[in-house]
This record gives C-alpha cells, structure tokens and sequence, in this order.
C-alpha cells in the first residue's frame, strides 16, 4: 500500500493528485502519535531480533548476577556487525574486537604486539617479514575452532581479507586492507602470507590488527549468502562467527545484546557472559552503575563529579584519547574567501614566528580544568599510548613574555591584528580551546582580535570539508590513529592530506626534513629506530608547530569496584571483556 | 487638529486609568527598573572589551560560588561574571524584543491589512499562510529556524521575526472586517472619501486597541522564547544573554552549583512578569470586555 | 428615625390564631449594596403583605428596586455585594389539605391547600408566629437547608428572559427533572412503585443526587428496569407540568434544547419550571417584557388562569402599568427603594394619591388620549448613594415642601379606605411629625382635596 | 449528525493545511547549510562529496527534491538522523512513546487541575482561594519553564533527592517487554509491579513541570469564565428551584464555563509540545524534545524536518479534536465555518 501511494506521490506533479496520499502519511504519523508501535517498528529491522526480544525479555537485565559483566553503551551496531561493512568508530567495531579475533593482538599495556592466531609475531629478526619490508608471514595457530564448530585454517584468512576487498562496502572500512595489501596467499593449511605495496611498519599494528582483518569462518558466510561484489551480507550483519572468547547469542534492538563465553576458546577462555545495555541516557547510565547495575560505562565527564566519592566506583583515569584535540592554522587561506574583518594576509601563519606565539599564548592549565574538568595533560605531539611517545618530549605551556618576544620579532605586536577560528557550538571541550586563546591572545595585547566564529557541527563539517579550507584555524579533535606513522602522515606531513590542504610546505623551516623523518619511521620496521625516528620528530614539531595541541585528553573508564584486574589499553577500540572478572 | 486633541486628551484619560490599575502599574515600575539598567549598564558594571556583550571570564575563577571576590553572584564553568550577564543581558534583551516586535508589527499589520481591506483572493492566500504558520508550536518552528539557520543571538532574533506576526495579521484582519461593518465607515464612503482615507483615519485607529494589548504581552513573550532558545544553546557561548547564563548553568545544577541557572532565570520571569500584568492591565483598561485568554 | 411606630401602624390586626394571615409580610425589608462609590441602599424599608392567592403588582422604574425586593425574598441576591441589613421577610407556607389532599375542597375553598399551622402553638398563637398561629418563617434569616426547601418548593420565581434564564445546554426535561427531585423524590418514587425496594442508588438517582458513574452502572447493571421506570415517572411529571402551561405535545418538546424552542415557549417551559411543584407564591419578574407583544397577552392569561386554578399568591413585578392593572389584585408603587403608594388595583389608578404615582399615570398614553396631554415627569430617579432622610421624591415633586426635604414620609392609610396608603406628607398631620404646619406642603387648585385636619385615623400611633 | 459532517469538513481542510506545511519545511530546510554537512569529513575528496550530493538528489531541481523527499516520507523514509545514527523512522517511535508518555500525563495534569483549580477559583471569588489560584494563573504566563524546571530540579533532587532523572531504572527497565513503549503501561502490561513504580517515580515530576504553564492557561481561562457563567440569569434559575449550591456550579455553571476554556485547551496543548524541548532536556528524558534539542544544536536537518512535521500534525490533529470537542460542548454552535 505503501509502495502505491508513494508511486503515485511521485508519478504526478499535480498537488490535488498528491492530497490523499499525503493524508495516508498524516494516518501513519498520526498512528505513531498513538504509540503503539513503538517495540516492533524498532525491530522490525532484523529477523530473529524479535524472537530475541522475546528470548532477552524475561531474562534480561539480571543486572546483579555475578556470571555476566554488564557493560552500558550510548548505542548499538546501527550498521551491523559484518567486519566487512561497519564503519569506522561505530559500535560496529567494538562488537567485532569481542566476538571476532585478528592474527596479533594489542597487549594490555603500551603500544607492543603479541600473537593472537598467528602463533609468532612477524618481525625480520625471526624472519616473517622479508628483506624489503613487503611480505609478511603468518604461522596459524593449530586447533582453533570457530563460533560454529569449524576449524581455523589459513583458508578462513585469506577468504575473510579477500572478502572485504571484493565486497569494498563504501560504508565499511576496506580501504585499510586495499590502500596497502598487494595480494594474499595460502602457504599451506597453517600458514598465511600478505604482500604489501610498500614497506610500511605500521601494517600490523594499524591494518592485521584492524577491524576488517577480522577472522570470519568461511563456511558460515558460505553458507548465508556468500560474498558479491558491492553487496552487504544480511546474515553477517546480525550475526557473528568468529574465534572470540565471547560469541553474540540475541540481539534485541534498542536494549541491549547478550554474549556468552565461548566454550571451546583456544586460548583461556574468559571468566564472563557479557551483555551489552543500550543507554542513551546519560543520567540512567549514571544511575545504574550506582545501583549496581552496569559494571562498566561509557565515560561521561560531566557526571565524573556525580560519581566521584562513591566507594562501589572506580574511576581510572590512568587512560588518554587517541583523539589529537587540537587548534590548527592554516596556511592556505584563499584571500578572497578571507572571514569579513580578519586582517591577517594570507600568509600569515607561514612565520614559525606567530605559530609558536600562539603556542606560548595559549593558556593550557585554563583549559584543562574548564575543557577538561581536569581530566587531562600537557601533550606533545602524538598521544600517549602509541608507539614513540615520549614524556620528556617538549611541551608547550603559557608564557606571555615569550609570546610578546616572537609576535614583536614577527612585526604584529604593535600593529596587530583579528583573526577568527572555527569552531563547533555548544561543544563543552572545543568551545574553550577558542574563548582561552581569544582571552589569552587579547589580554596579551589590546590590539589582537580573535573571533571565535561558532556553527553547528553540520556546518562546521561543511565548512571543514571545503578545500581550500576558509578560516585561518579550526578547532577539533582528530582520528584515533593507532600507529603513529598514520597519525604523523595524515596531519604533518608535508605532502600528506593535511599538509596539502593546509600548505604546510610554505610554512616548515625545512619541510624536506620533515618529510624525510615521517616516511623513513614508517617504512623502518625496527622498533627502538622508530621511537628515536619519532623522538626527533616530536622535538622539530614543537618547535615548528602546526597546530596548538591544547591538551592530552584523559580517557575516564568508571567501574564497580567488583571488577577485578581491569586494563584497558586505549589502542583497543574498547575496554575487552576478555580480561575482566568479577568477585 | 481637532481630532488630534481630542485622541490626546483621550490617551491622557487611558494612561491615567492605567496608572490606577495596580497590576498595571507595578508591572511598568520593574519595567521602567529593567529599562534603567540597560540604559545604565556601563554605569552598574565596567563594559567588557572589546565585546561588551560577552561576560568577562575568569579562567582562574570557574565556577566560583556567589560571593566570591570580584564575582558577587559567581560564575560560569567559562569563568563568565553571573552579574555582568544579568547587568547587559538586559540590553540584549531590550535590543530583542524591540526589533522583534517591530518587525512582527510591520508586517503583520502591513498583511492583516491588505488581507483585510483587499479581501477576496489575497485575503485566502495570505490567510492560508497564516495557518501554515499557526499549525506549528511558536517554539518549535522558532527552534527549527534558528536550528538551521546555526547558533547565533542575530538568528535568534531571525526565527522569532519570521515566526512571531502571523497574530497581529489576525487580529488587524478581525478588526478592520468587524469595522468595515460598522456604518460610520460606510458613511464615511458616502461623503466620498477614498477608501485609503478611510482606512487611514476610521479603520486603522480602531483596530489598535486589541494590537497594542497584545504588542505589550508579546514583549514578554518575546524575551521569554528567545531566552529558551539561547537557553536550548542556539546563542554564542558566552553571552550575556540571560538564557544563554541559565543554558551555562544548566549542567552545573545537577552537580550542586545552582546559582548561574537561579539568577539568570529569574531576570527572564521579572521581565515576563511585568509585561504580562502591565498588558493584564491595558486590556482591563482599554477594552474590560475580554478578560481572561 | 424609628422603624418600629410604621410597621405596627401597617399590620391589619390580627387576633391570635387567626388563620388568615398573610401568606408573606415584609417588615421593613433593607437590602443595601456595598460598592466603590458607597453604599447604596437599594431597598430601604418596604412593607408589603401578600395574601394567599393574592396578586400583587410591584410597580416602579427601572433602578427603583423592585428587583432586589423580589430576589431577596428567596436570597438570590449576590452577598457580597448585596446586604441584607434589616427588616424581615415573613413567608408562612401552606400544606396541602389534609380534606383533599390537594384536589381542592370547600374547606381549602378549592385551593388543595391550607395554611401550615405553627409548629411551636400548633395554631395557638405565639412570639414564634407573631401570634397568626401560622407557621412562619423569615426568609432573611432561615437557614441555607431550609431556605433550599422553599426556593423552588413554596415559592418560584419566573425570570424576565426566558432565553437567558433557561441553561443553554441542558434539555428541557434535565432542567424540569432537577425542579421533581429536588423536591418531590418520594413521591417519584412512590409513583414508580419504588418506595419500598429503592436501594441507595435508585434514591439518589430520583433526588437527582447520583454520579456519572451512578448513572452508567443504572443504565446496565440489574436496577435498569426500576430506573427505566423512575424515568418514564419522571417524564410523566414533566410531560404534566409542560401540558398544564399548554406547551404542545411536550413528550417532545422536552427532550429539546432552549435555542431549539420560540420565545413563546421558553417562557412556557419557564412558568412549567415554576409552577412544577405548585408553589404557593409565585414572583414573576417583568416576565413578559421580553417576549414580542403579541406572545406577551397569551403568557398573561396564562399567569392569570393558572393563578386562578391553582390559587397561588403573585407577586407580579413590572414597569408596565397597564399590564400590572390588568393582571393584579393590588397594587404597590416602589420608587428608589421605598414604597410610595399601596392600594387596591382600581382605586389606585382611579385616584392616586402619591404625586408619584399620578406622575407616573400621567405618563402612560391611555386611549382616547392626545400626545400633548402626557405630562413625563420631571427629573431623575435620585442617587441612592448614603441618601438623606427625607421624601425621596421630593426633588421632583410639584409639591414638595420644606418637611419633604428633612423627613422621611412613612406610608399612611387614606382616612377612606384602610388598604389604601400613600408615603406623602399630603395626607399626614403636622403635629403627627413634629414639624411646623407652615413646612407642610399643600395642594394646590389640582389635585385631591386636603385631608381634613384633626380627623383621628384608625392607624395612627396609640 | 452535523458534528459529523462538520468533522469531515475540519478533515478535509487537514490535508491542505499539512501539504502547505511540509513545503515549509522543506524550504527551511534549504534556506540554511547543506542538508548533507553533518556526513562531510574534512579528509573526503571531491568525488565524495559529489557522490554523497547525488545520494541526497542535490544535484537536482528544487522541485524533485522535494518530490523525491514527499516519496519518502510516504514510504515511511524520514531520512537518516544523524545524531542517533539511524534512520528516522526507527529511532522516531521510540523517542515518541517516551515523549507521549510525559505529555499524557502533563496533560491530565495541566487539563484536569486546571479545570478543578479555575472552578474552585472562580467559585469563591475573590476569597483567598480565588487570589491564590490567580497567583498560579498568573505566574504560570510569565514562569521561563527552562528556569522553573531548573528550580524544581534543585529542589527536589538536589535538596530533597525526592525524583531521579531520566525516565527509567534501566535494570527493571530491561526485566519487562515493551509493546507499547510507553515504560508504565509496559510494566502494567507485564504485571511488573516494582517497574511501575519505577516509572511513575521517574514521571511524576517532569509531567508536573511539563503541564504547568497549561494549567496556568486552562485555570486562569476557567476561573474568569466561570465568574462570567455566576453572573448569568439560568445560574440564579438554577438557585431558585432549590438546587445546592455545589450542584448549580456543576451542573450548571461549570459545563457553561467549559467551553471557552476548551478553547483554549489547543493553545495549552501547543504548550506542551514546545515545553517538551525543555523539560526533557532539564530531566534528561529520552523523548522527542532532547532528540530534537540535540538535532537543532548538531544541525541535523533530517531529524528537525521530521520533528517539526510530527508536531505540526499532533498538533493540529490536537486542535482539530479540540474544535469537536467544543461543537459537542456547545449545543447552540452554529457548525461550519
């Protein structure tokens, strides 16, 4: 009925033809007025989410039961749980890294590798990776057997990266795989080997270990629909078959997921069921870890106050983001689109000069305690938990004197100048970063200007996407990179996307230099060169910096104190029920 | 010239008889108060450069309790002075609800008029217009605009322009069909004036009672909607606005630190408050026939 | 001045137990009203009888009072503003005959009803009843519950409107049903045979006290069928009430609405109302004066014959002289609060003897009459705003006199005819007053004859 | 019989009216930012972009969009929401029951106190009952319901710790099934009884603050009307058969009384959608008002498209059983225009 009404609402352009159909969309919302359909229209979506409803129904919650961990999220998997179709940062990924397993694994703590299914990590000193840095090897573990009883061979790799190469969704995360892999191979029954493009040390931290390289059994897929070029799979969606310790049993749409512990696990299996609450409230979600109900949630920070001095909670903010949040110049502004009453030049961040003024300008301790409720710290330029960052690092903090040294070296101090920064409105973190250095910068000099220019996230993903970028900075934060090669390509390397975009090569003392470092640390595959790669980097960035990155962002994970041995490495997507237990 | 003395001396009447109605009166007294301190803002406390419109901010005092030193009411988690909000918040708020109102006046009597007068066609168009607006919550479409327009006080002031005239287009329309009736007018016509004079000299002047009463509650009105809105986060974060000092308080009640949302908000009630008891008032005088509503 | 030396002097004599007392008595009846600008006394001292089945006529302008006279009888006045500051309001209801039971005899001389006798000397006589042996109420002073079982039981009142007295929104028959069970429960009940196994429900439903909910779980529980009769008894009442007022087929016209029905039929529906359960006075406030002039004579034989069939005492309240002759047995002329002249309806308009009421004559076209000879009276009611004591008409009286304007007239009777008095100094002695002779006014060539002076009157002070 | 035929009328204006209001939105929705600014990244390359733009018929006529965008909604497509990354129409029901069951209750609320309160007012003029009844009147006008919601919020969670925010304990929340959605009728429905009680706890107050400033509205039109309906002469009638007092009021007085009042119900419910917004935000209830607050500060047009079309058809449909309503109430309304 549907179908018709819409046909003829499209067929004709005449507004008399098109009344009653538009009446029969008044009695549809009018019947979602009445509410009553609030449950199925939600389910409605996925087959058996309804026998799950019925299934989760009665013995859902049983938030006290000491057998599962309770984990409360602000949402669920909208795009699916096929490693091959969801999108990056959606709660798709974090159910794959719990039901799905890669060939190496994270450690709980710092940024090094350990087998998972591959019984090695690949390194040139035990000779899995080749001379030139583009074949890797990968030694299978034996006896390893999927969710639905099939074992795991080097088949099941090769079939699960090739499959999201040839399915290449436009929502899913291919392109981690397609950008660097040459091709795949099965060596023999328990060995699997990739060729790479080019050498690129970040392959296993940022690629094997990503969520697209997820081992899925061959047989289940074959089995539901097969792989098809461009074609989402329906059964991949809402089902998973992995390895993982935990295996996805029901799914009831809107409320919350259940896990079970996956009995024939390879490894130690885990001590917990896991369910998965969906609350979008944030005072619910505060409520219910008080009550005992959720043994993890989300971090919330404006509620860290409200939980705080609670005995029954753990608050760790041992953890920071990956997310860089930072204040970025750009060095490309197109004259004629320069923001009305800015009266910069152009080329006005292309002085080192101003960039680092801005940088001592800036107040940071103001900012962590207003921005960040105090849950952060001075940054340098990569984030803690990856590879090659480095405490002792130069870091930025306020030093008027030496701001007011280099703005008069560069000539604005006593001609001065306004300037504007974009910035997304009503975010309680970004909006400080540009009212502290509007603040900042003015009380330094009466004749700078800075506008902070605030727009709705929409328009400012709008405005963010122009190319050339049309305000001279921006606030945001950036993507959680977990290798830092990526990280330092994308936003400082001279030619990288940023680098582009924003002209950095006008703005580098020696953007050669710069170059030069950030390709040779990510081709290297030695770790400890890697570090001293980054090491250098680190230093030249502060002192030509591109950004001013306003802090470290703490990352709060709040627990029940019952919660035994919890670790948490940010380069997860998600705390890994795997390694929880409780008393 | 005569006529003109004679609705002098008639306003003179009217506002004596407001003054003698309580409500009334006191509601012009905070008025005249809240008009004061805009006037005087400068005076009350130190403008704020280069924007005067923006609450100075502590960044070494967030958050700080009433009473703390150089913050007598406190401040926001910005470190924005409580008090310099209120102070200029009520200039802003001034600026608010005079533009709006005029330009809702403009243009709803300029169109009630025409509907009215013209009658037939443009009278079914432009009515219809007036119902598509009137079929949606005044907030709400206020809220949509601005939403969509973005953030800012000036959008704000955009929305509830846009959203706000569709009342003064009825009533006028009401008015001027109920006096086209009245014979006078037709007499007026027989003595062969043009209906311009007409309308000019008969109509108009006595569709303005019912106009005016409700141009005064709608100043309230007006402060109190857009207030919600800069309260919803649709102004600049840090203006001295007072929604906009609730909306920055608004996080910090749940964690103990009432104060920014108390005496933000209860600048919007004393504003609202005296333009409804002074329009209460008005009505009682000008026409005592409609109470309640 | 003293209230007292008057109402003695206006009371006929009555010798204990006498049975035929008036059906009501206002004793210096005061009703003031409290506003802004004062106090304004609208009724100030009226003495009026009305005998059982006796129409009265109160005559008077606009703003004279008559209309607060008559509502405050059964307290339908707003307090605050209205004041009821003094005097009394005596109502002596009757039963119906213990001979007859109200189908009407040679003892109740066909009225079906007898006086009630006290209930404290059971007719003896005594302080109780002011010695009429009369059961005997004082309307001002009865309580709320009391005041409820006359209102509407023994005395109703028809309103001048019937388009805004009649609620817009309930039928005919809701509006009459209220009238029967409100008073007259029992006997619905009896009529439907109920009387005996009416359960709590049924009897609050026939004195129309039942809920909502009480009404649903009639309609469907197991008492429907006894509900259904109540109805239809209640219809039946109804129906007779509506036919007696010759309202057309009224099992239909009930079930309609006010706005559905003519003028005409209003006021029919109105006096139906009024009538329902035979009341013994009836106060009729201008009830025709809104209805157009042809409707007005029908509704006036109406009043007439039912008064006539069922012997209930009027009070017929009205600006139109011409109507009050032709309706009522006396006659009493109010201006601004005070009664001016009292008489028998024929005497009174052959031979007035207020200057007011001769005004007032003189100001209605009679027929055979040219428009030049009709004198309108000069002036305006006064401001009764804290008035002084004096003649209230003094101001446009042709004959007033110094004594007019200090000294408050009391009503009189002409030395003639007892019945008939007049509140004018015309008729009174100089010395009675305590004022100078030369104060007093005097007729002049127009005009009846002086009294003559020295003449005892029987109702003078002992 | 002609109630009918008027309600047909009223029925066949709705369309119209909802047409006209749909164009409405869709140019609103194009005065501002590109529709598709919230999917933009600042890494996305030109190609993206313009894929995505054709992926939202940006690419062509005003006119076809607004066809395009019509179809959808027929086919139930209210688009996608970016700011619960869903689509509309799954996320829509949800957030509706939740709002629906705020407002239903703030209704009663703010309908029958009000009613209750302007004849309890009106019946003792100028008593002290009557003068505190018009302090509520009076107040609930100019009260910012974003500063009384705040205040009450202080007071009775801060202070007192009397009410919980948001709208449920999620642990009893997830021991029930939800087929309707609304969480106290579920809990009903599953004979849960501690639910229940749940979501009356969490309901209480917010509904309280909700229907406020329409009971202001309801009580101050009630009692004004009321004192008007005392004055008429049927009401007098009414005392001189005998009645008491308390059934002249209501059997009289007050059905009369009702009418304007239920005149004013529409704009009251008008109210209670706009006050939605705010106090869900305040009480943190998962509603259709939090969703849109967020929509409005994200700029996410598809969810402001498609909340401002639901309102607008609540909202008339509310007026329209609001008219009805008064044509039944009024036996003397002349029906038609």
């Amino acid at each position: 009925m549907m179908v018709t009404t819409d046909r003829r609402g499209q067929g004709s352009g005449s507004t008399r033809r098109r009344i009653p159909s538009l009446l029969a969309l008044l009695m549809v919302l009018a019947l979602l007025a009445a509410a009553c359909v609030g449950g199925e229209a939600a389910q409605s979506t996925d087959g058996e989410g309804d026998q799950a409803a019925a299934a989760g129904g009665d013995e859902g919650g049983g938030g006290g039961d000491v057998g599962t961990f309770v984990h409360a999220l602000g949402g669920e998997p909208t795009t699916g749980v096929d490693p091959a179709a969801v999108s990056a940062g959606s709660y798709g990924d974090r159910v794959v890294i719990q039901v799905y397993e890669f060939l190496v694994d994270i450690a709980p703590d710092g940024p090094d590798l350990l087998p998972m299914l591959a019984t090695e990590v690949p390194t040139q000193e035990n000779g899995l990776v080749s001379e030139d840095g583009l074949t890797y090897t990968f030694p299978i573990r034996e006896g390893i057997t999927f969710h639905d009883g099939t074992d795991l061979t080097a088949d099941d790799v090769k079939y699960s990266w090739d499959r999201v190469i040839t399915m290449d969704l436009p929502e899913g995360q291919a392109g981690t795989l397609t950008e660097i892999v040459e091709s795949t191979r099965v060596v023999d029954d328990l060995t699997f080997e990739v060729t790479l493009t080019e050498p690129a040390a970040w392959f296993l931290t940022s690629v094997v270990n990503s969520v697209p390289a997820a081992v899925v059994s061959q047989d289940a897929v074959e089995e539901n629909g097969g792989v098809a070029a461009g074609e989402p799979n329906e059964f991949m969606r809402d089902n998973a078959v992995g390895t993982g310790p935990h295996q996805l049993v029901s799914w009831q749409r809107n409320e919350q997921m259940t896990f079970e512990r996956f009995e024939d696990y390879w490894g130690e299996p885990a001590a917990l069921d896991a369910r998965w609450e969906v609350v979008v409230d944030d005072a619910a979600t505060v409520l219910g870890l008080r009550g005992g109900d959720f043994d993890l949630v989300e971090p919330v920070p404006q509620f860290i106050p409200e939980v705080e001095g609670d005995e029954n909670i753990v608050i760790d903010e041992s953890g920071f983001l990956l997310e860089p949040l930072h204040l970025a110049f750009n060095l490309r502004i197109p004259e004629e689109a320069m923001p009305e009453g800015d009266t910069i030049p152009p080329d006005f961040f292309h002085d080192a000069r101003v960039r680092r003024a801005f940088n001592y300008a800036f107040d940071y301790e103001a900012f962590i305690q207003a921005g960040l409720g105090g849950q952060g710290a001075p940054a340098t330029y990569l984030p803690p938990a990856l590879l090659g960052y480095d405490p002792d690092a130069p870091k930025y903090e306020q030093d008027l004197a030496e701001a007011e040294r280099l703005f008069r070296e560069a000539g604005w101090w006593d001609e001065g100048f306004t300037v504007s920064v974009l910035v997304e409105a009503g975010n309680p973190t970004f909006s400080p970063v540009g009212l502290i250095l509007k603040d900042s910068l003015e009380a330094l000099n009466p004749n700078f200007n800075v506008n902070v220019v605030e727009v709705a996230e929409a328009q400012f993903d709008e405005a963010h996407a122009q190319d050339p970028f049309e305000y001279p900075m921006w606030i945001k934060n950036g993507d959680p990179f977990r290798d830092p090669h990526q990280l330092m390509f994308t936003y400082f390397h001279p030619d990288g996307p940023w680098g582009q975009t924003l002209g950095y090569r006008e703005g580098y003392e020696d953007p050669d230099q710069i170059a030069e470092l950030i390709e040779e640390a990510g081709r290297s595959t030695d770790v400890e060169e890697r570090e001293r790669l980054y090491g250098e980097l680190l230093r030249l960035l502060h002192d030509d910096p591109m950004w001013i990155w306003a802090a470290d962002e703490a990352n709060v994970q709040i627990y029940r104190d019952e919660v035994q041995d919890f670790v948490y490495n940010p380069l997860w997507i998600m705390p890994r029920w795997r390694y929880y237990d409780k008393g | 010239m005569h006529a003109l003395r004679v609705r002098l001396r008639r306003l003179a009447r009217l506002s004596r008889a407001v003054l003698r109605n309580p409500s009334a009166s006191a509601g012009l007294v905070v008025i005249v108060l809240m008009l004061l301190m805009a006037v005087f803002a400068p005076l009350l406390v130190e403008a704020n450069t280069p924007d005067p419109y923006q609450m100075p901010r502590d960044w070494a005092a967030i958050n700080a309790p009433p009473g703390t030193p150089g913050h007598p009411l406190g401040t926001t988690p910005e470190g924005g002075d409580v008090l310099y909000g209120i102070v200029w918040g009520s200039r802003l708020s001034v600026r608010l609800a005079l533009t709006v109102a005029s330009i809702t006046l403009a243009v709803g009597i300029t169109l009630g008029s025409l509907a009215g007068s013209i009658g037939g066609r443009w009278d079914e168009y432009i009515m219809r217009v007036v119902d598509v607006f009137m079929s949606i919550p005044e907030l709400i479409l206020a809220l949509a605009i601005a939403g969509i327009l973005g953030p800012s006080f000036r959008n704000i002031i955009l929305a509830l322009a846009v959203v706000g005239w569709t009342q003064y287009a009825r009533v006028i329309r009401g008015e001027i069909l109920k006096v086209k009736q009245k014979e006078y007018v037709d007499s007026a016509r027989i003595i062969g004036e043009t209906p311009l004079r007409v309308y000019l000299r008969n109509v108009l002047p006595n569709s303005l009672t019912p106009i005016i009463v409700i141009a005064t509650l709608d100043m309230g009105k007006i402060v109190l909607v857009g207030a919600t809105l800069s309260f919803i986060g649709l102004a600049e974060t840090g203006l001295a606005e007072w929604g906009n000092v609730v909306s920055a308080g608004q996080q910090g009640v749940v964690a103990g630190r009432w104060w920014v949302a108390t005496f933000g908000g209860a600048m919007v009630f004393l504003w609202a408050l005296a333009f409804n008891m002074l329009g209460d008032g008005l009505r009682d005088v000008l026409d005592p026939r409609v109470e309640g509503r | 001045m003293s209230h007292t030396g008057p109402t003695t002097a206006t009371l006929p004599v009555t010798e204990p137990g006498d049975r035929t007392a008036p059906l009501l008595s206002l004793r210096d009846l005061r009703v003031h009203f409290r506003t802004e600008r004062g106090v304004v006394h609208a009724v100030d001292g009226v003495n009026l009888d009305i005998a059982d089945g006796e129409t009265v006529g109160l005559v008077g302008e606009t703003g004279s009072g008559k209309t607060v006279t008559a509502r405050s009888l059964i307290r339908l006045l707003p307090s605050p503003p209205a004041i009821y500051v003094g005097g009394q309001a005596l109502f002596r209801p009757r039963t119906a005959c213990g001979q007859c039971a109200g189908s009407g005899c040679a003892k109740c001389h066909g009225a079906g009803y007898v006086p009630e006798p006290c209930q404290v000397c059971a007719g003896a006589g005594c302080e109780g009843c002011q010695h009429t042996g009369r059961h005997t109420l004082d309307m001002l002073k009865v309580s709320g519950r009391v005041l409820r079982t006359i209102r509407g039981n023994n005395i109703a009142m028809i309103f001048q409107d019937p388009n805004k007295a009649l609620n817009p929104n309930l039928s005919v028959r809701k509006q009459l049903a209220e009238v029967f069970s409100e008073h007259r429960a029992g006997e619905l009940l009896r009529d439907a045979g109920l009387e005996h196994e009416a359960g709590a429900l049924l009897r609050r439903s026939a004195s129309g006290r039942s809920s909502f909910l009480e009404r649903r779980t009639l309609d469907l529980g197991p008492l429907r069928s006894r509900h259904r009769r109540l109805e239809a008894v209640i219809d039946e009442h109804i129906a007779g009430a509506l036919a007696d007022t010759h309202v057309p087929n009224p099992k239909k016209i009930m079930h309609r609405f006010p706005h559905e029905l003519s003028g005409g039929m209003k006021q029919r529906v109105m006096i139906a109302l009024a009538l329902a359960c035979g009341p013994d006075l009836l106060i009729a406030d201008e009830p025709t004066t809104a209805l157009d002039v042809t409707i007005q004579a029908r509704i006036l034989d109406l009043i007439a014959e039912l008064q006539e069939r069922r012997r209930v005492a009027v009070l017929y309240i009205s600006h139109d002289l011409s109507i009050v002759r032709q309706i009522s047995d006396r006659v009493a002329v109010l201006y601004a609060g005070r009664l001016a002249e009292v008489g028998p309806t024929e005497r009174l308009f052959e031979d007035p003897l207020h200057p007011y009421t001769r005004g007032l004559l003189a100001a209605i076209p009679a027929f055979g009459q040219r428009r030049g000879e009709l004198v309108p009276i000069e002036g305006t009611v006064p401001e009764l705003v804290d008035p002084p004591p004096c003649c209230r008409f003094h101001s446009r009286c042709p004959h007033a006199a110094p004594a007019c304007r200090h000294v408050e007239p009391e009503l009189h009777a002409r030395p003639s005819i007892q019945s008939h008095e007049a509140a004018c100094f015309l008729y009174e002695q100089a010395d009675a007053l305590g004022v100078d002779a030369r104060d007093m006014p005097s007729m002049g060539e127009s005009g009846p004859p002086a009294p003559r002076v020295g003449e005892p009157s029987a109702d003078e002070e002992p | 019989m002609e109630i009918r035929e008027y309600v047909v009328r009223r029925l066949l204006k709705l369309p119209l009216l909802l047409f006209l209001v749909s164009v409405l939105v869709f140019g609103l929705s194009r005065i501002g930012g590109s529709p598709i600014g919230i999917y933009l990244e600042h890494d996305m390359t030109h190609e993206q972009v313009v894929e995505l733009e054709e992926r939202f018929g940006l690419d062509e006529s005003l006119p076809e969009q607004y066809v395009a965008w019509l179809g959808g909604l027929f086919r139930g497509d209210l688009g996608f929401s970016a700011v619960s990354a869903a689509p509309v129409a799954t996320v829509l029901p949800e957030k509706l029951a939740a709002s629906l069951e705020l407002s239903v209750l703030a209704a009663f609320i703010a309908f029958g106190l009000g009613i209750g309160l302007g004849t309890f007012g009106g019946a003792r003029r100028d008593r002290f009952a009557d003068h505190a009844t018009r302090v509520i009147a009076v107040s609930g006008a100019s009260l910012p319901l974003f500063w009384f919601a705040l205040l009450v919020l202080i007071l009775f969670y801060l202070v007192l710790g009397w009410a919980p925010l948001g709208r449920s304990d999620p642990y009893l929340y997830g021991q029930i099934v939800h087929p309707t959605g609304l969480y106290s009728v579920d809990a009903l429905l599953n004979g849960h009884w501690p639910a229940f009680v749940d979501a009356i706890r969490h309901l209480w107050l917010p509904a309280l603050v909700l229907g406020y400033e329409g009971l202001a509205t309801i009580t101050r039109v009630m009692r004004s009307s009321l004192v008007d309906e005392l004055q008429e002469d049927y009401v007098d009638l009414a005392r001189s058969k005998g009645l008491p007092e308390r059934f002249v009021i209501k059997r009289h007085a007050r059905r009369n009384a009702l009418m304007p009042t239920v005149t004013v119900m529409g704009v009251a419910f008008g109210l209670l959608l706009q006050g939605s917004v705010v106090v869900e935000l305040i009480f943190q209830w998962p509603g259709l008002g939090r969703w849109i607050a967020t929509a409005v500060l994200r700029g996410d047009q598809a969810t402001i498209m498609a909340f401002v079309l639901v309102a607008a058809v609540i909202f008339l449909l509310a007026n329209l059983a609001v008219d009805v309503a008064y044509a039944y109430l009024d036996r003397r309304v002349v029906l038609g225009e």
